[in-house]
């Protein structure tokens, strides 16, 4: 049986409250990091608020369709980012935001390897049918990245984000499962 | 487009604590109902503390399971319940249990038309793969109907219950979407909606 | 025949225990981190748990163990270095009929294949029928986990329900079988 | 006057939790030891939990229940615990369950010691006019126990236990306040 859980760079994990805070905190410092991630206005939490919120998710336990994950490199065990999963339970469908707080592994192929994992997660141990994800125009990047694992462009909300006093678009993508099985040029899943 | 929820004989309609509580407690005051629907002995509970304990269940329930009450077209009258509980999402596999709590709508359809109505909603509505349910080997009537709704026989556990002093099995059934599909005929590509036209501005 | 001052919980390299709060959760976190364990362990989707996770998870069954009264659970550990090996449980229990399913997961990779489940479930199938005095166990098993279904056949268990094609993993469905083992069917083993 | 707690080879002293609840772990995981003490099963619960429900159920003074622990005197080992259980003060009628943890104590008299020290304090201290037990048909060092401290056979209650494939009496023993002055005052050799 094929581990689920390591990449060829990085590994999935679930970090104790105290070490998931400690990073938020220095991810969330990082301003082109969150503005990259997220249309919300940046805001700076304290590790406290932080810790309780993640310890708090798992007040009610673990729910069918609510997946967070945190991941580390496989070669220094370095906590480097996150992904979280949104399941449809009747369209058989999922959201997923994927993200790497420490800048210094950016542009390395760490975020493409994490999201072929995430994808292999959803279509081989979640079963739905497709995957979907959003992202600002101005993320080249991350679009570069999602195009390398299978994603296509399928829509655009136009100038619905305010940054630095420009509008930008805000880009849909998605995958389906026979598009990522052909990905997998044969073998098994 | 027909309603998901309407059968021949009955509908299944929202699951209200208050109403169904007091049901519940008449319902089991008939000791052949409760015997034909749960493997524990009886306890006899307060309506009260039936709703309560039905409240809590709504509550703490993942987004998994479904809780319907069963009413008669012709009169509208509260005859039973019936409950979808999915145990596995990724393999879409869910188990149902079926309740004709008024004893003189036994053995007249009305337990196989329910079934139906409640086989379209899990295969066409929140798109189940599979729907699994347990018998005991003393209850040849409910056997025979979910046989009659496609249900296939998927073995038992051999002594499971003790009642009245003797053993029974406990039978396993099962049924595929796509036999259920093939026994209502149902064309996988049937229109449910027109596709209207999104302008799409170009 | 055994008797009364034959010890339950004490096998021949293992023995079971209670929860230790403190040192377990840390220990069963790893195991979570490995996919193989969380695939033939849980019928539910595999995902890794954080030592806090465990610790709210371990209060809970705690709980449901006084209130519920029908689930006895146990911490395998090595009788060496009382390191945590697996768990063990019955679960389900009708006390009117006499019935009850069984759980048994060996934590580590490198603890599989030493025999530790065999005598986990013996231990396990004398507590449920010698002292829990129930008529019949029965035990769910993924059509994938080869090491569960040889370790049933070794007891005697009789494989009673496929549900057929229930579970998919991997791209693919399997049956889930039920396995059942009457009390008179294991003393005549003995 | 002599200490009322203190007997020949014992003393009984007040119960910590804390202390009690690690004792209760490594004595709940001896089957014999459970078996000859407790009428079902019982889960191996955590030293947390245990210590939980002490906290709840010993710590609070109870009007009609006295827990102690057993300690060795030499040297003030923690050897089991008893629990006397007033059932009705008008008619001034209690239980008695006593239990030795320590399997290297069995069969030296400790037991019978610790007996002695509660029925004095029962019907010294708390002026009781009757003591009762029940004991199991196969814990037979226990019977000559209760039998040399003056407990009288009054009943048995048949096929009550089931251990092991096989039905087992539970025996009631009980023990008047004269009955006790009269073994303590020499009469009855």
């Amino acid at each position: 049986m094929r581990d689920l859980f390591r990449g060829k760079l990085v590994r999935i994990t679930a970090e104790e409250p105290e070490t998931y805070a400690k990073s938020e905190i220095h991810w969330q410092r990082d301003s082109e990091f969150v503005r990259l991630a997220d249309s919300d206005p940046i805001q700076l939490s304290s590790a406290k608020k932080i810790k309780e919120w993640a310890e708090k998710r798992f007040e009610k336990g673990l729910k069918p369709d609510r997946y967070s994950f945190t991941v580390r490199t496989l070669d220094e065990d370095k906590l480097i980012g996150f992904f979280g999963l949104r399941i449809d339970l009747m369209h058989n469908e999922a959201l997923v935001g994927i993200g790497i707080g420490e800048r210094d592994f950016w542009g390395k192929g760490y975020g493409t390897d994490m999201m072929k994992l995430c994808l292999q997660y959803v279509f081989s141990e979640l079963c739905v049918e497709r995957v979907s994800l959003g992202l600002h125009e101005y993320n080249a990047r991350a679009l570069r990245s999602y195009e390398k694992c299978g994603f296509r462009l399928e829509g655009r909300t136009r100038k619905d984000i305010l940054r630095e006093g420009k509008r930008y678009d805000s880009l849909w993508m998605g995958i389906l499962r026979e598009e990522w099985l052909q990905m997998q040029n044969g073998d098994p899943i | 487009m027909k309603d998901v929820f309407t059968g021949k004989l009955v509908r299944l309609s929202a699951f209200d604590p208050e109403e169904m509580s007091k049901a519940f407690t008449r319902w089991n005051l008939n000791s052949e109902y409760g015997r034909l629907l749960n493997s524990a002995a009886h306890r006899m509970q307060s309506a009260k503390a039936v709703a309560k304990w039905m409240e809590k269940e709504a509550e703490e329930r993942s987004p998994a399971s479904y809780f319907f009450s069963i009413r008669t077209l012709a009169e509208d009258k509260l005859i039973g319940e019936i409950g979808l509980d999915v145990v596995n999402w990724p393999g879409r596999d869910a188990f149902v249990g079926l309740g004709i709590g008024e004893p003189e709508y036994w053995s007249k359809g009305y337990g196989t038309d329910v079934m139906n109505v409640l086989l379209r909603f899990a295969f066409t509505e929140i798109n189940l793969r599979r729907v699994t349910l347990t018998v005991f080997e003393y209850n040849p009537r409910a056997i025979r109907s979910y046989e009659k709704a496609g249900f296939r026989q998927e073995g038992h556990l051999r002594n499971y219950l003790n009642r009245e002093g003797r053993r029974w099995n406990e039978l396993y059934m099962g049924i595929l979407r796509e036999e259920w599909m093939e026994l209502n005929n149902y064309a996988q590509n049937a229109v449910l909606y027109e596709a209207s036209p999104i302008g799409d501005g170009g | 025949m055994f008797d009364i001052q034959t010890q339950l919980f004490e096998g021949q390299d293992i023995r079971f225990g209670p929860i230790d709060h403190e040192k377990d959760p840390g220990i069963e976190s790893k195991w979570t981190h490995d996919s193989e364990f969380m695939r033939l362990m849980e019928v539910d989707p595999a995902r890794p748990l954080s030592a806090a996770m465990l610790k709210k998870q371990y209060e809970k069954l705690e709980k449901e163990v006084e209130e519920d009264k029908n689930l006895y659970h146990f911490m395998i550990r090595s009788k060496a270095d009382d390191r945590l090996i697996g768990k063990a449980a019955v679960q389900w229990i009708e006390w009117t009929n006499g019935n009850g399913f069984l759980r048994l997961g060996i934590g580590a990779a490198e603890d599989r294949g030493k025999g530790y489940g065999t005598q986990a479930l013996q231990m396990l199938l004398r507590f449920a029928f010698a002292e829990l005095n129930l008529f019949r166990v029965s035990a769910i098993v993924p059509e994938y986990n080869e090491g569960a279904l040889a370790l049933s056949k070794k007891f005697g268990f009789m494989q009673e329900v496929c549900r057929r094609r229930s579970l998919e993993r991997d791209g693919r469905r399997w049956d889930l079988f039920v396995f059942g083992l009457l009390s008179d069917e294991w003393r005549n083993q003995l | 006057m002599k200490d009322v707690f203190t007997g020949k080879l014992v003393r009984l002293s007040a119960v910590d939790p804390e202390e009690m609840s690690k004792a209760f772990t490594r004595w709940n995981r001896d089957s014999e030891y459970t078996r000859l003490l407790m009428m079902s099963a019982q889960p191996l619960s955590s030293a947390k939990a245990i210590q939980k429900w002490m906290e709840k159920e010993i710590e609070g003074v109870s009007p009609t229940n006295f827990f102690f622990t057993i300690r060795a005197l030499d040297e003030n080992k923690l050897l089991g615990g008893l629990g006397l259980n007033v059932i009705s003060w008008a008619a001034r009628e209690s239980f008695i369950a006593i239990f030795i943890g320590e399997r290297e104590y069995w069969g030296k008299g400790c037991g019978t010691d610790a007996m002695n020290i509660v029925l004095r304090y029962a019907f010294t201290e708390l002026n009781l006019q009757r003591v009762s037990l029940g004991v199991f048909e196969y814990n037979p060092r226990a019977i000559r126990s209760y039998e040399k401290v003056g407990f009288q056979h009054e009943g048995r209650m048949r096929k009550y236990l089931n251990h092991e494939g096989k039905r087992w009496d539970l025996l009631y023993m009980g023990i008047l306040r004269e009955e006790w002055l009269q073994v303590q005052n020499g009469d009855k050799t």
